[in-house]
């Protein structure tokens, strides 16, 4: 009864949210298609890494609302995205196609993210401005002001986006960061997919405020927390934060809550985003449960496909390692070491 | 004498060391409850409590030079990084701070830390398996320690623990595992700057030092099957480095390799070939050879991996080439 | 009037303070002397320079209510200082000789705090618990929540306080140290002396909040703005710092908003701290014009006394050169490079 | 042709590039109004703009990593940090980061920027004088250029604002007002990776760079006196290095001493000696020598500094040893 009631109280907050958001039920389709999307390719890569096939990587399992939410008012081409290592579902939503996703997992000579030369999940793409990503945390952060800096100086109007997690906020990167960017009101906006834990540390061994967002008063920007379980609620933040950016107002701390989940193949647990925006498209008749099976298996089919055509890709070409170490062009002197190569020997 | 891992050696160094001095206490990310990413640590957070371990927030300038502020206080802490790579970000607080606090206060503060960090290739791309002991090695007032083997391993990192001075401490992560090694029970140092001479040879030296020491010893099988005696130097501490033991095998031998992971340019190998070819100038058979790396990133795939960093075979082409033209 | 208003004001509430923090005449008197002792040191090192005798150093004008006040607390070789080079007031005040001061502007070999190895002002006595200090700002910051660390483990009561100015905090040293030290609750003591700008950059070019005490909260610690001028004012805040400190409350940020003054010989200036302390003392009796002349005329004969002997003492002897780079007893190969010693080819 | 200092080379050099491309933008701190704590951006915000000078916040991790930020968004920045001793604070920005970008994106995205910073002996300390070439020459991915004049430096800078990739930019500060020189008109390049003879000799090498070639040319005036005749050799860039140009010197002369005003333990020289020795092997009359600092922190006081840092004297010295003995 309770149970019912907390749901039939969720259902109407979505659906005033959805009027303010001016979102179609297309729009909503496409949010759950790619969120379930994002679900079904983590899965496959949990697989793929148990499978020992794979070098690492992080689930972004219980992240997809939030990802998905975040890049929903991006444009794609213009504003730059600086993820991190869990990022999938937000890669996957402004058109990373899965099988790049997959060569880049088992570290493929075609795979257009690093071709191999980084570990799995240290995303790039120049065509969706994706900027590439080093292994380390927080780092980012700073590249992200310095592009909406020059954008702001450009008068570009592009946004730079940024993610990264609640532990990733301890390193004097996010510091410099914010300050600068809320010093020049600059067009960028830090996304923090607070998921409670670094590794094994518990956000309360990180800092001693309660939330990231608490912090964004010390750089003069708005700090502004969100339900990262709720799809709709998190492209209401974020739309105010682009608003925001592309305007001049400068930049926002956007804290995204986001649920743990057990791993694939547990119990459902009602904070699993995918499953609430489910639940709620079809109590409102937007999607019925035969579509949704069928979106599953159109969705499977394709995903099948790519990882199929991802596995039978050749393996990095060792004669390709010395490529882009430095421009085509670069000044270098005619003359090599003539000792160089000890490889050689 | 136990067969141990070198991960099982450090932590049963850590163990004896926190046990005997008080003072000593543990710092870093995710060393507590989780007991380290590669499970140095674990266990010890219950055994000594968490006022001798703490978990670090999420920065390593900010483990660096807490530990640096505790070991003001009269603390002997031993920060771990949880990838040398990370150390870049401590750059400052080890080389403007640590390395230089009793030289600039004419002895009146001191910086007992030991900084660990396993290193070096297996897997991992660009920024997780740098070979950063050049950085390091150049910075008067740091020490830097490399083991090759878990008894070095324990009985190098509770000399550096009990050193006055901050000590680097690098660990080969690709040995961590294997291969094991036989480890002595009970208490026992390693003195810091002793090199060693792990296997005996007539021909040829290589000078070298972590991982590359079981490449070394690999081609020095190899070699010996063509009839070329390599005598294997372990360098083992390369600040302070042992001159002595490096120019008494090259004298001998008088042919030099001196071999690491590390990219060759500007590497460390570049000191040891500068100082053999001059000290051991008349004795020289032939020019001191350098094996190292490519001039570019690790990266991450195992095929391109392999590409770029050396191993035994690499090392036995250069000796053989060194020995057949000179 | 007005003026004379504003003063009766200021006065009675300097009244109400000092009995507040129980403070009698002796002890205004003694604050006022050390800060008029620095006031007089700070001249001389500023003409020294100026006869190009020293080496560079900065001045404590108009900061030395701030020093003097926050060490005020202090227990002298059971807590530690971590200065900056501005806080020659501090180090007076704790007990640094003047003649050291001198000996380590002027570079000689007798001088305590380096024997000439660092520039001036890069304070450091292991006696009076003065941290030896590095030339980079904030550095410091982590070392003294280090140290606060290490004392709470091991009950010692020691409090650590650490001196930077507003610029400084732009350092991502500085939000790591303040995040630790609020998450442990360390007893530390931030202070910022905040004299609005850094070289050549305005605060307002350095961060876009109105105060630096606006950060702490998001260190969930108490950040504190008080008066710089005002040595009563910065008494009562830096008490009320250790007393959280030592009762194991944890960390303050404590911002000092001290005046920039003309340089020496300008006209006197409104919100000169000592001189503010002087017409307060006279005023009330607690000193007299032929009193303060006099504490000024010995004063002044002491400086004079410990500068004249510094500026005989030796300069650094070359043969000392290598001393201290390692403990004595320090692990070191017995053999050293046969090829070593450029110098004595 | 004009007589000028460094430091105005400098400022024209930022002057010229930033008025054919207005890609370049500077940033540093004190840089504006300020114009560099020694006056190298003087005038250049009120020339270009706001949008073209940025006043930074107290943070070299923090220049540098928006220095990173706006070249992948397409511009060229040119940041200055006020000493080398603080880009240790930036290390991981500039190792991990702007090293690596291009490569781990298989050249998708890439990172001209170039780090200005003044460095070496001169007065300043421990912490504000180090010689910070060794550790960005080893990162493949970086550049390293340290001119030695003022026409040199003028055409490096700008050749290295048009570079593709990162370059850090080392200025010997002791070389900034004196001696000046002869600086061309107009636009003009020196290329990355050529290194130039100073003065013809034929009894030996000097292979040195920056502040130590002011020195080498003394020292030579001095051999020249006792019949030496030393040839000097510029290396101008550290990365690319010009092998070629170093080896065919050593070649002719036989006799090699290399010189920086570094640390010589694990210095840039050992990379040049440890070069030089193999490959002009068959040629040399004697070891390579290498003169460098003591393996001491620098003093600030002029007595110490004077104890630790090498000078003309030191490599006379080293030089009538090696043509003496050998
Ligand atoms: C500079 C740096 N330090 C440490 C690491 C190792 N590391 C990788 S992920 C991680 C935890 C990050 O936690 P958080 O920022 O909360 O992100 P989450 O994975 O929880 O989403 C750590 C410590 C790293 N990659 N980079
Ligand atoms: C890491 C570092 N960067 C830059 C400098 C150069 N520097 C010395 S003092 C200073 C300004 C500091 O300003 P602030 O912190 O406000 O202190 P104030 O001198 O105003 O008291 C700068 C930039 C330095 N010493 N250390
Ligand atoms: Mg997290
Ligand atoms: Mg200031």
């Amino acid at each position: 009864m309770r149970r019912q009631d907390d749901e039939r109280m969720r259902f109407a907050r979505l659906d005033a949210r959805r009027i303010t958001l001016d979102l179609q039920a297309d729009d909503l389709l496409r949010a759950y298609r790619n969120m379930l999307r994002a679900r079904l390719v983590d899965e496959r890569l949990a697989e793929l890494r148990a499978q020992g096939y794979a070098a690492g990587g992080a689930s972004c399992r219980g992240h997809e609302a939030a990802q998905v939410g975040c890049v929903e008012p991006l444009n794609v081409g213009l504003d730059y995205i600086l993820p991190y290592y869990r990022d999938l579902a937000a890669l996957l939503a402004i058109g990373m196609p899965p099988e790049a996703i997959f060569l880049n997992q088992l570290s493929r000579a075609t795979d257009p993210i690093s071709g191999g030369r980084m570990r799995p999940a240290q995303w790039n793409s120049r065509a969706l401005r994706v900027v590439s990503a080093s292994g380390l945390v927080a780092t980012q952060t700073l590249h992200a002001a310095g592009i909406a800096f020059a954008a702001k100086l450009r008068h570009e109007n592009a946004v730079a986006v940024t993610f990264f997690g609640e532990g990733a906020t301890s390193e004097g990167d996010f510091h410099e960061a914010l300050n600068f960017a809320g010093l020049h009101h600059l067009p960028v906006i830090f996304v923090c997919e607070n998921n409670g834990i670094a590794l094994s540390t518990p956000q309360s061994a990180q800092m001693s405020v309660a939330h990231v967002a608490d912090r964004a008063a010390g750089y003069g920007m708005p700090g502004v927390i969100v339900d990262g379980s709720d799809v709709l609620a998190v492209i209401g933040a974020a739309r105010e934060a682009f608003m925001r950016a592309r305007s001049g107002l400068g930049p926002t701390l956007l804290e995204v809550i986001v649920p743990r989940l057990g791993p694939a193949g547990s119990m459902p647990d009602p904070h699993d985003p995918v499953e609430q925006l489910r639940v709620y498209l079809i109590s409102r008749g937007d999607l019925s449960p035969e579509a949704d099976a069928q979106m599953r298996a159109d969705l499977a089919a394709g995903l099948d496909a790519a990882l199929k055509a991802a596995l039978a890709a050749p393996l990095p070409d060792p004669a390709t390692v010395g490529e882009h170490l430095f421009a085509p062009d670069s000044a270098s002197p005619s003359p090599t070491n003539p000792a160089d190569g000890g490889k050689e020997r | 004498m136990a067969q141990q891992t070198m991960i099982r050696a450090l932590h049963d160094g850590l163990r004896e060391e926190m046990a005997r001095d008080e003072r000593v206490v543990l710092l870093g990310e995710d060393i507590g409850a989780a007991g380290g990413i590669f499970n140095a640590t674990q266990g010890l957070r219950r055994e000594f409590g968490p006022a001798r371990v703490w978990d670090m927030p999420l920065t390593e300038n900010g483990t660096v030079g807490i530990a640096i502020g505790a070991a003001l206080a009269g603390l002997r802490p031993v920060a771990e990084v949880q990838f040398a790579d990370y150390l870049f970000a401590a750059m400052s607080q080890l080389v403007n701070e640590a390395a230089k606090v009793r030289y600039r206060s004419q002895g009146e503060w001191s910086c007992p830390i030991v900084v660990r960090a396993p290193y070096g290739g297996g897997g991992g791309g660009p920024d997780h398996t740098q070979n950063v002991e050049a950085f390091f090695a150049h910075v008067p007032g740091l020490k830097v320690v490399i083991p090759s083997n878990p008894a070095d391993t324990k009985g190098l990192l509770k000399a550096a623990i009990r050193d006055g001075d901050p000590v680097i401490f690098l660990e080969p992560k690709r040995l961590y595992h294997e291969p094991p090694g036989e480890v002595p029970d009970g208490d026992y140092l390693v003195p810091l700057g002793r090199a060693v001479v792990r296997r005996e040879g007539s021909d040829a030296s290589v000078i070298t030092y972590g991982a590359m020491v079981v490449e070394s010893l690999a081609a020095a099988e190899v070699l010996a099957g063509d009839g070329i005696e390599l005598e294997v130097v372990d360098v083992r501490t390369l600040q302070p480095l042992d001159f002595t033991t490096i120019a008494a095998s090259v004298h001998k031998t008088t042919r030099a390799v001196v071999f690491h992971e590390d990219v060759r340019f500007g590497g460390f190998g570049a000191e040891l070939a500068a100082f053999i070819s001059e000290v051991c100038f008349d004795d020289l058979a032939g020019p001191v050879l350098r094996v190292g790396a490519l001039s570019l990133p690790t990266p991450a795939s195992p095929e391109l991996e392999t590409a770029v960093l050396p191993n035994a075979e690499t090392l036995v082409a250069a000796v053989r080439h060194l020995t057949t033209l000179h």
